[in-house]
């Protein structure tokens, strides 16, 4: 079992004046490995993300980054955002800046870095991204996948161990798409473990290794391909199997595929049971 | 003209590198050389060293220049005219050239009207110079060195940006009500209650999604580390020496160049 | 409507700029007060100048045709005080210049005094008058818009009758000349932003 | 061949300033075909809709209604917009009012319809989108779902002929996919003809007759699955194959699946050929 970076214990949040969002949730999520938050819209995948980053201090229960408990001073908060970052869905609700490198430079200014290191973070989380062309571009030029990858890059500069994204996929279209996701991996590669809500469950099981799939108020963690082909969660969930593993319960295939060469690669394989 | 062609036109410039130092020095400097020499020939001279400076060094599409300047040049018209014709009885209808009831047109007023045009053309282009080759935001970070205070710079920053969200919002929403008829109403005066109605709501609807706005990125900047201060990198841009001496002798040149033609240094 | 580029002497320029002055330094004074407690303030100032600014994008209905855009700087006095607005209403002018070409720098201070400091105070002086006297809210949101509208207006013009007297009567004549050549857009326009005003705070009241 | 009911000759348009976004578009939308316009963001399906309800006039070529040709006089639009309706994205620009019912009623407002006929086409617009339980509600108590709906329902309220919809599935979750697919289910079976613009092929391959993809500024129009199949075209316009095209090109599977039960079908028929 890899180190955990964040765990929660029996935390109940929710925000003013509504009803619970979330209760008794206890999960853990560790260094590399990589998370997908599942649930419909309003589940409460934001709400437990802003948990997580420590934007929203929950009912009762706790948050823990490796092993200490969360505390919401403003000084606990500076340093728990030093190794845990969110982004949010939209990416007009944190650029800043109207300068692409002004707004990613703000979370290394923030934390006092020397001017040097500051220019060199921000070059590298372009660079991350995909995104270094944009360096000297106006956000308000930028086309919606872009600025949501500025968005992701104004975190990255900031070296967090976890990196917590909602949303990153939505509203992209599918080169859009292909070029977060190989962020994704790059940043992976680069020793960020990141972390996504999503209801897009087709990329979830493509991408991801374990799943938390809210429901009911409660998170269900286990890993992505056993919770996504349980058909009574994913349907009190209100999301819907990803294809390739409809498609192999439709067949009655054994496996579980994630994509379509694993799906090709089964069919292959078992033609004959097909025949009956 | 679109309402965000000079600011394209600033964010695509070839100048955008230089220092915005020298950029205001060149605009500002040529802004006082139009307002404090005669028109004949200061005016003159600023307007062609800023029509050289956009079109020729920074290479700005004409195009660019021009939609930009039509705002100006009909004010300048209105204003002209306005000078141009005097009103009130004229005591010698000999002094003037042409009058008409309480209406006249002399040489004083023919004077002041080519002023007014001939300075408000030079200071037009020559603010176009900055205003061309330099993003807003770039300005306001430089801005920082004159020492105003970081709380209000930060906040004309975050005006810029939010501009640009804003205007997207208000072209957006205005263009789904017109998908509605909003502003094409069916009664009287084709529909001008209604259409007041609208135009309300548009406005309102707007103001109420600005304000939850700004209050999602402030949400999203507290999130970021926000705390009290919006620091970003100083902008480094490398000078130019030339460009610098240049600026100097332009100003200076065209100033004195004032002197054996019109006589007088200041107008 | 706001003053180009290079058409007042160095003078009046500096003369305009001075009278500002006071204006601006106090209402910024009381911006960076504002935000140093309540630093989420910087967002909603902010906003407030983006949405003053876009206002001038949005055409206003009219039977005549022409075209003419809010100025909006009425609701900012009723929502922020004229102080804040005196700041908020220079950031404008200085964006409307270099976005727009609309307006100058070196005409900033006159701008600023018809628009951010005479425009605000009036409009806000007639609220202000119009509450007390127990008027109905609409009419006191309606005179605010339509004097704030107004007194901007007749600045400007007397702003330019002072840099362009009439050789034959003088400057009465010339702010004479301009009140009425820019009448044909801006009185409605006055009317049209107080009419404006009362539906606006009428949505804002629903919402 | 049923009756156009919209067609565009050598539309060229651009947006003041930029480069032309859309050349020489040559289009026939005809009663009750639906039509779904593919393209990557920014490719120039919303200018393509914008052109086709009016909103943008054309730099050069023409739009016709029925066989007349579109004029841009106040008057010709608001003759147009009676029968051509579009709805942008984001249902926050779309909603101005404080309840769903005043809402929905603007637009048979503005059309100067006597206030009992606007009652009833508020309340039957609301039934077709499947939204008649929200017509008291307040619309920012809406969830992201039900506002797209509204939304829809403010167009369909005038009765148009044609529907043209930007994205409407963008930013749904699987049940409020399922929620508005039935809604245009509805509305087809109403009469309405509907277009959408979207980058989700899976769904629109599911759903359309039709497809029009945007690709290097051109438009090409044809049958869904067959433009679908076209994997150079597809890769030109920076789109991807619907997942059931995709697996049935991979495994040599001779037709062209459009959903779980086709491909289940099919492969269900051919078993043999998969041994080899």
């Amino acid at each position: 079992m890899t180190e955990s970076l964040l765990t929660t214990e029996s935390l109940c949040a929710t925000h003013p004046g509504r009803p619970m969002v979330l209760s008794e949730v206890s999960l853990d999520m560790r260094r590399g490995v990589r998370v997908a938050i599942l649930g419909a819209n309003g589940s409460g995948k934001t709400t437990l993300l802003r948990c997580l980053s420590g934007s929203l201090e929950p009912v009762s229960g706790t948050v823990r980054r490796g092993g200490t408990v969360l505390k919401y001073s403003r000084k606990a908060l500076r340093e728990h955002r030093r190794s845990v970052q969110l982004v949010l869905q939209d990416p007009d609700d944190q650029l800043f800046s109207a300068d692409v490198t002004q707004d990613v430079s703000f979370g290394p200014m923030n934390m006092g870095l020397e001017v040097d290191e500051v220019r060199s973070r921000v070059a590298r989380a372009l660079e991350l991204l995909g995104a270094d062309h944009l360096a000297e571009r106006a956000t308000h030029q930028l086309s919606y996948g872009e600025r949501k990858r500025v968005a992701v890059a104004g975190a990255v500069a900031m070296m967090p161990d976890l990196l917590l994204l909602d949303e990153p996929t939505a509203g992209l279209d599918p080169a859009g798409v292909v070029q977060m996701m190989a962020a994704l991996d790059r940043l992976r590669d680069a020793g960020t473990t990141v972390v996504m809500a999503t209801h897009d469950v087709d990329h979830a099981l493509a991408w991801a290794d374990e799943a938390l799939v809210v429901v009911d108020h409660h998170v269900v963690q286990g890993p992505i391909d056993e919770l996504l082909s349980d058909e009574s969660l994913i349907s009190r969930a209100h999301l819907e199997l990803p294809w390739p593993l409809a498609l192999a319960n439709r067949l009655g295939l054994p496996g579980r595929p994630r994509n379509l060469e694993e799906v090709v690669g089964m069919l292959g394989e078992r033609p004959a049971q097909l025949a009956g | 003209m679109s309402i965000t062609s000079l600011d394209d036109a600033a964010w695509d410039s070839p100048w955008r590198r230089r220092p915005v130092g020298e950029k205001v020095a060149l605009s500002i400097g040529l802004i006082l050389v139009a307002l404090c020499t005669p028109a004949w020939p200061g005016t003159l001279f600023v307007s062609l060293i800023a029509l050289a400076a956009i079109l020729g060094f920074a290479r700005i599409r004409p195009r660019a220049l021009a939609q930009a300047m039509a705002a100006p040049i009909v004010f300048l018209i209105l204003g002209g005219v306005s000078v141009l014709v005097s009103v009130g009885t004229t005591k010698d209808p000999a002094t003037v050239w042409w009058h008409g009831g309480i209406f006249s047109i002399g040489p004083v007023s023919a004077r002041q009207a080519a002023d007014l045009v001939a300075h408000g053309l030079a200071g037009t282009l020559a603010l176009m110079i900055l205003a061309l080759t330099t993003p807003m935001v770039d300005l306001l970070t430089w801005m920082r060195r004159l020492h105003v205070p970081d709380a209000l710079l930060e906040i004309a920053n975050l005006t810029y940006r939010l501009i640009f969200v804003l205007l997207d919002t208000v072209f957006t929403a205005h263009e789904a009500q017109k998908c509605r008829l909003g502003d094409a109403p069916a009664g009287r005066l084709n529909g001008y209650r209604r259409r007041f109605e609208n135009t309300a709501a548009l406005m309102g609807s707007v103001g109420v999604r600005a304000w939850a706005r700004s209050n999602r990125l402030n949400d999203g900047l507290v999130n970021r580390g926000f705390e009290d201060a919006l620091v970003t990198l100083p902008v480094q841009r490398s000078g130019s020496w030339t460009f610098k001496l240049v600026t100097l002798l332009v100003i200076a040149g065209s100033w004195a160049a004032c002197w054996p033609i019109a006589g007088r240094l200041w107008r | 409507m706001h003053i180009a580029e290079g058409i007042l002497s160095p003078t009046e320029c500096a003369v305009w700029y001075a009278a500002a002055a006071p204006f601006v330094i106090h209402g910024a004074r009381e911006v960076v007060k504002q935000v140093k407690d309540h630093p989420e303030n910087k967002l909603l100032l902010a906003t407030a100048g983006a949405f003053t600014f876009v206002l001038s994008a949005i055409k206003l209905p009219s039977v005549s045709g022409s075209s003419s855009h809010p100025t909006g700087t009425g609701v900012g006095a009723v929502l922020f005080k004229p102080p804040v607005m005196a700041f908020l209403g220079m950031i404008v002018l200085i964006f409307q210049a270099l976005l727009l070409a609309h307006g100058g720098i070196s005409t900033l201070g006159a701008n600023t005094f018809s628009m951010a400091i005479a425009g605000p105070w009036v409009g806000y002086a007639f609220y202000k008058l119009t509450k007390k006297a127990g008027g109905p809210d609409a009419l006191a949101i309606f005179l605010c818009m339509v004097f704030a509208d107004f007194s901007t207006y007749c600045v400007t013009s007397f702003q330019l009758a002072i840099a362009f007297p009439d050789p034959t009567s003088g400057i009465m004549g010339a702010a004479g000349k301009f009140l009425s050549i820019f009448a044909v857009t801006q009185i409605p326009l006055a009317l049209a932003e107080g009419v404006l005003g009362i539906l606006l705070f009428r949505f804002l009241a629903k919402v």
